[in-house]
């Protein structure tokens, strides 16, 4: 096995073949982590700041992760009337479910944030946008990366099955390996998504830790 | 000055929070609401910095109705300060400090210096304006809360139960500051409690609440004591309401007595004073700085230094100038019987006996009447 | 338009029928999922359950069960169905490695969570470990831990498709096989399904919560619903 | 690689894409395709495993696809259900007219690839060597094959040879799947494609074909016409010469079962006929 | 009877809870731990039940050192309850308090009939033996908390911070039931707080601890107040501690006087007793039952039933037979001076002086020395 490990990655054409797809699997899987967060910050807060409004969000969110994923690869260009390998489908699926993903955890965080600090806000004559932005938003930081983390996760792990509708990524070594029974290149694409997995949690671990200094310093006292 | 006129808040699910309220909160002084849970306290304060708005009547600031003015812009203009300090984790000290004058459109420059100041006129030092709240004790916590309302210099002060979440002792220490910077900056602070003693001892007049939202009592702490209006009130004020109204007795005509002294080292200090009780003479023990130290028992003749075990731990000190409440207290807890007055710096300069102190409020109880 | 063709598709009596039909395919994929399901429980809850009991390997469990997490599927399926020579049980592993976070992430917190005071209260009042977790931190730890397994059963359900990619049944096959000829209304008509199947997979796990979450819990749920809300992992009621 | 956002279709000009279908043999055959392109001075991309071939067509028509290798019988199929063109010429003559507007197929190779029904070293020695002695028994077994085999091509082998299988199993198209299924017995018979190294490696038997069920199936490029100028096309007619039935058994070998990259053969095929 | 010998606990990462322990708790007794926040307390409870194990040291209970007794078995026989009640959310209030029965092998029925019991015992309706604990208010629950230690009848009760997560109110109630259930059930119970009030309030004994769980003193209240070990403890203790000694004081040699009184109708009651101290005399208005309503000042004549306006509200009432404590309120916080005595039923019975308090006072003091 690592014989062919060895001969698999030797070949020029399979490092290029490998590189292109890692790019475009990380093209596919971040891009949507980055657009579902930006859409799942207004939506958590309604759903957080309306009791009424959270039952119709998290309905949907969960109804959203009921539909296969394949099913909405392809359904997209449909609906979207875009072209049909436009890798355009992948991201707006996988965003729609990162969407999905991270309301909860957005809406979880902003409930975390003390509500007596909220209130010394609105007290001290913040309005409503600026205190969201300034106050209740970095404080929601602890909570809502475990939830980032999970959807970066699990979109790294669900480009794969683009493959199977031919938008590339990662995906590509399990079903061109598949077809010739050669196990080479699905071993490389499974290392490669969980090495991806992991820098990329690395990379938002860092992240929420430039973004809390105040965390590190607790409790020094 | 702060006004309710006829103010009512009822909540959406019925609960009445205020019932009609009518009262005059006089500017520059100390105002305290006091009264079970959920009698509205909260409430009402939350109503001048328009937190929550009145069901009915209006809340006048400096005579102007607040319904008039733009809520954060009235916000900034009013300190706020409550229970758990509400600091913003996220940021430094200094930071949340200079947060109002930051949002009034100060430079960063100077409201970061007047931060600095305010720290040190709250007693923290400089060096913790760069700490985050979480690396402060609870009392320290307070004091930055503090600072923080006081950031803008605003005319009034709303204070939730700032320093219910602190132990006694610090919380003794948070009232005296609070008492000195209101001498200073003559503020006019609303400061919410349900501890009465805590009301008795900070404020200049005291509302008592009744369950539903309604003003039993507003009167000075010595009235309230000495004269509630009514069941509730009295019961409230708590059993121990004679003795604490000593606090607001002033012990100026009262004479000290003198008693036998000794040095820690056995030397012979005074006794020139005659003592003012009877029966055989007790010796206090002083330091070498004049600070009481003990009781030697009538008849125990000691030759040189005192062993620890001969002396008599003393009673509470009187500091002489205060209410007649720790004078009483002194003489009840001493073990001569003889309460041990003292000067500022502790320093020994007295005696007195709970007979002078009962002589006393005997004489002021008949010029009252 | 394309819903009248998807109405057709539905409408033709011919997709009801034999092994290919909706009722086989809707069987089968239920079948997959189950296994995975049951499978992926029988690993998962015993180790979040003594790892939350005894405290002990929190942080290496939480690390494991997410790098799984990373772990494709098509890739894995793929893999074992080579590895396997083309049997099911290569399909039915990967969607194990699917299913088990879920459920040991649920059920690791729904232990740690379980309110310390009580626990403690247990302890003094002279239960032994198995009594402690048995009459305290597994009645606790059921909304999260069912949270866990409601969360596993809707990923598993909606990843079976990859089944069919290695040529077995399920109704993946009406998505791989609509996708072949580009017949939406066959690929439509299986994402309706899948996600039908989702749906009243989710009913019955939460009827079952319903039934097995005490009810004092519920009752504590309800009494702090007025702020601060449920935690953050997995879902607890619906 | 490219700019993944960008279409591929390409305006005469700018880079053109060329697509593949999902088994390694067109995978192949699009690399062979791009090499020469390259040598021809076009600008290429290549979007391998893009899907079925029903997806291709999309692609192309869509633009965002501008090449994609073909069979020339099964593409007649697609585009003309019940055209009964058998044979090589007469396939491509009903093509060539067949063919939508805006696409076009160049000229057809010698190398054909056929489907075929496959059955295991067993059935054989009974002696089933072709479908029409497969025929009369087909009710007893199990085919393996893609899912849309069915559609096209039950109506048709009951026509022509009596034939009605037991059951239709899907497989997947060709492949590992189909392969190990009639290893293990699960299927009896299976379509796999004639230049597939699965069959000898095996020891399988490609069944003969007397009444051709299924059509000659001629290794062409279908191309959307605009997308390639007239050097571009005579690049892909070098490419379609030079092909045999032959050399792209020997190419599959290298493949499937030395497990050679895709792109390296190809690269050599290319450079090796001077394409 | 639990007996600490030279116990110590130090915890891994360094911290000393608990430093050489030596002490004997007496069976039967309400043994109270005070001292600041983190002084050892909790640990030094926990080290009787063996949910935590001294790093050195042995501890006895009822003369058995407890390594030798299997740690669950040793905790059924030891009732704990802890500050959150720690109830369990998912059983009911009556299966709460049958667990420990259950756990020892009781059948369901008769476990359940036992909690029944004890619901009533501790004030509980038995209606809320259905509710889950999430439905009782905090003193409820508390109350829950004590039953369920209470289930197994174990003669050690062992209660950390039992009180202090309800209102003032509401903990005074519970700290008159505990002590109305050690008097019918004759526990031996160790009993945490950092309330100075209440431990003297309810302990037999109390062990004061100082930070680096040192025992700094242990003494009965009384002993405490008036003779703190040193200024730790006196501080501790707090600056009321000659007000609060008065509280074991007993009123026992007290002469009540008597004042002229009349009904809430204006008829004259009585003046017989002379009133005991001199200037122009007040009346006390008694209600039909003989309850004190309020004070007329002397000089106030009125004819037929007084106005409410003109009562003077009286001050604290003094419950005859209790400590002095509340005689000298009473007669501070009287307008007329007079404390006024009543009955149990609160029925009027005299009045006291402060000098007559502060004569019995001197007199015991001088009996002592
Ligand atoms: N948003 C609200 N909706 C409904 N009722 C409320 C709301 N806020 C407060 N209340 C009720 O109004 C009453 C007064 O509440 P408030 O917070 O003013 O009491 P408080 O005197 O501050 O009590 P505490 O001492 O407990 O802080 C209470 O009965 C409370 O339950
Ligand atoms: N498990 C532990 N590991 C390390 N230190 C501990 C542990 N438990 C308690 N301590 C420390 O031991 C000391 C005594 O703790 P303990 O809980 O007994 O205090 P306490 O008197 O009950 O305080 P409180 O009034 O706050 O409840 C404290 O300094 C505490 O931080
Ligand atoms: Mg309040
Ligand atoms: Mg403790």
């Amino acid at each position: 096995m690592f014989d062919d490990l060895s001969r698999y990655l030797s070949s020029a054409s399979n490092q290029e073949l490998v590189l292109t797809q890692l790019l475009q699997h990380i093209y596919l899987s971040l891009l949507p982590l980055v657009i579902g967060l930006a859409l799942a910050v207004p939506l958590g807060w309604l759903a957080h700041r309306y009791r009424g409004v959270s039952g119709v969000v998290f309905g949907l969110s969960n109804a959203i992760y009921t539909i296969p994923s394949l099913a909405l690869f392809v359904v997209i260009p449909v609906v979207l009337g875009t072209q049909i390998l436009d890798s355009v489908n992948v991201v707006v699926a996988l965003t729609i479910y990162t969407t999905a993903l991270l309301v909860r955890p957005v809406c979880d965080a902003l409930d975390a944030v003390p509500f007596h600090v909220v209130a010394a806000a609105t007290a001290m004559g913040y309005r409503p946008l600026r205190r969201f932005v300034t106050v209740e938003l970095p404080l929601s930081v602890p909570v809502l990366s475990a939830g980032v983390r999970v959807a970066s996760v699990s979109n790294i792990s669900l480009v794969s099955v683009g493959a199977l509708i031919g938008t590339g990524g990662l995906g590509v070594l399990f079903t061109s390996g598949f077809q010739i029974s050669y196990t080479a290149p699905i071993i490389v694409g499974i290392v490669l998504t969980l090495v991806l997995a992991l820098v990329v949690d690395l990379v938002l671990v860092g992240l929420r830790r430039a973004l809390t200094p105040w965390l590190r310093a607790g409790g020094t006292t | 000055m702060i006004e309710f006129q006829a103010v009512t808040k009822r909540f959406d699910d019925g609960t009445t929070a205020v019932d009609n309220l009518d009262m005059v909160v006089e500017a520059g002084t100390i105002t305290v609401f006091v009264g079970p849970s959920g009698c509205g306290k909260t409430t009402s304060l939350r109503m001048v910095n328009r937190m929550i708005e009145p069901t009915s009547g209006t809340v006048l600031v400096d005579g102007e109705d607040i319904r008039k003015s733009n809520p954060a812009l009235l916000r900034r203009r009013i300190g706020y300060v409550i229970q758990q300090a509400g600091l913003f984790p996220h940021r430094t000290v200094l930071d949340n400090v200079a947060t109002v004058p930051l949002l009034s459109g100060w430079t960063r420059r100077k409201a970061r210096a007047r931060a600095a100041e305010l720290l040190e006129i709250v007693g923290l030092d400089a060096a913790m304006g760069k700490r985050y709240p979480a690396q402060l004790s609870g009392g320290q916590q307070q004091r930055v809360g503090v600072a923080r309302a006081l950031a803008a210099d605003p005319p009034v002060l709303l204070m939730d139960e700032p320093f219910s979440a602190v132990d006694p002792v610090v919380r003794e220490g948070l009232q005296d500051e609070l008492l000195r910077l209101q001498a200073d900056l003559d503020k006019t602070i609303v400061f919410v409690t349900h501890d009465i003693d805590e009301a008795v001892r900070i404020g200049e007049k005291v509302a008592v609440f009744r369950k539903g939202g309604v003003l039993a009592q507003y009167a000075a702490p010595a009235e309230l004591l000495s004269n509630p209006a009514d069941d509730f009130v009295s019961s409230f004020v708590g059993k121990d309401r004679g003795y604490r109204g000593l606090s607001f007795l002033q012990a100026d005509g009262i004479q000290l007595g003198g008693v036998s002294t000794m040095g820690l080292h056995g030397e012979h200090l005074s006794g020139e004073r005659p003592s003012t009780v009877g029966g055989p003479d007790w010796t206090l023990v002083l330091d070498d700085d004049g600070r009481p130290r003990g009781w030697l028992p009538p008849g125990v003749v000691v030759q040189g230094e005192p062993a620890e075990e001969e002396l008599r731990p003393g009673g509470s000190l009187y500091t002489e100038g205060t209410a007649l409440r720790g004078a009483l207290d002194a003489a009840l807890s001493s073990p001569s019987g003889l309460g041990v007055v003292v000067d500022d710096d502790g320093r020994y300069t007295g005696v007195v006996t709970a007979q002078q102190v009962i002589d006393l409020i005997e004489e002021r109880r008949k010029d009252a009447a | 338009m394309i819903l009248q063709e998807l109405f057709g598709w539905l409408g033709d009596p011919a997709h009801w029928q034999g092994p290919d039909g909706v009722p086989n395919r809707m069987l089968e994929h239920l079948g997959y999922t189950l296994l995975a399901v049951f499978g992926a429980a029988a690993i998962a809850i015993p180790l979040g359950l003594y790892v939350g009991h005894s405290g002990r390997g929190g942080v290496v469990l939480v690390g494991l069960s997410n790098a799984m997490r990373a772990l494709p599927t098509l890739g894995l399926v793929t893999f074992l169905f080579l590895l396997a020579g083309g049997s099911e049980a290569g399909t039915i592993v990967g969607l194990i490695v699917l299913a088990v976070p879920p459920i040991l992430a649920g059920t690791y917190a729904g232990v740690q969570d379980t309110d310390r005071g009580v626990v403690d209260a247990a302890r003094g009042m002279g239960m032994t470990g198995w009594q402690r977790l048995w009459q305290v931190e597994v009645p606790n730890a059921l909304p999260l831990l069912m949270g866990g397994l409601r969360n596993a059963a809707l990923q598993v359900v909606a990843t079976a498709s990859v089944a069919a990619y290695v040529g077995l049944g399920g109704l993946g096959r009406l998505l791989l096989d609509g996708l072949r000829v580009i017949d939406y209304s066959k690929v439509l008509a299986g994402a309706l399904f899948i996600a039908l199947l989702a749906v009243l997979l989710d009913l019955v796990l939460a009827g079952l919560q319903r039934i097995i979450v005490p009810r004092g819990l519920r009752v504590a749920a309800a009494a702090v619903a007025g702020r601060p809300k449920a935690r953050s992992s997995g879902r607890t009621e619906s | 690689g490219g700019d993944p956002l960008k279409g591929g279709g390409g305006a005469a000009g700018g880079q053109i894409v060329i697509g593949s279908a999902d088994f390694s043999e067109s995978e192949l055959l699009m690399h062979i395709y791009a090499g020469a392109l390259t040598n021809a001075g076009v600008q290429v991309t290549t979007k391998p495993r893009v899907g079925s071939r029903e997806v291709l067509v999309k692609a192309l028509q869509d633009k965002s696809l501008a090449v994609v290798p073909e069979y020339s019988g099964n593409l007649l199929q697609y585009f003309d259900k019940q055209n009964p063109a058998a044979q090589p010429d007469e396939v491509m003559t009903a093509l060539k007219q067949k063919v939508p507007s805006g696409l076009e197929v160049l000229d057809k190779s010698a190398a054909e690839d056929s489907d075929a029904l496959v059955v295991s070293k067993d059935l054989a020695a009974q002696g089933v060597k072709s479908i029409a002695d497969l025929g009369p028994k087909c009710s007893q077994y199990v085919l393996g094959a893609a899912g849309e085999w069915k559609d096209r091509w039950t109506a048709k082998i009951a026509q022509l040879y009596g034939c009605t299988f037991k059951e239709i199993k899907t497989t997947d198209a060709a492949g590992p799947v189909t392969v190990e299924a009639l290893k293990s017995g699960q299927v009896q018979v299976a379509n796999l494609f004639t230049t597939a190294s699965a069959i000898s490696a095996n020891g399988f038997t490609a069944l003969e074909d007397p009444k051709r069920l299924y059509p000659a199936q001629n290794i062409l490029p279908l191309i959307r016409s605009e997308a390639l100028d007239a050097k571009g096309k005579a690049a892909l007619n070098k490419v379609s010469a030079a092909l045999t039935t032959d050399k792209l058994v020997a190419l599959n070998k290298r493949i499937e079962i030395d497990k050679e990259t895709v792109a390296d053969v190809a690269k050599e095929f290319v450079t090796q006929n001077k394409l």
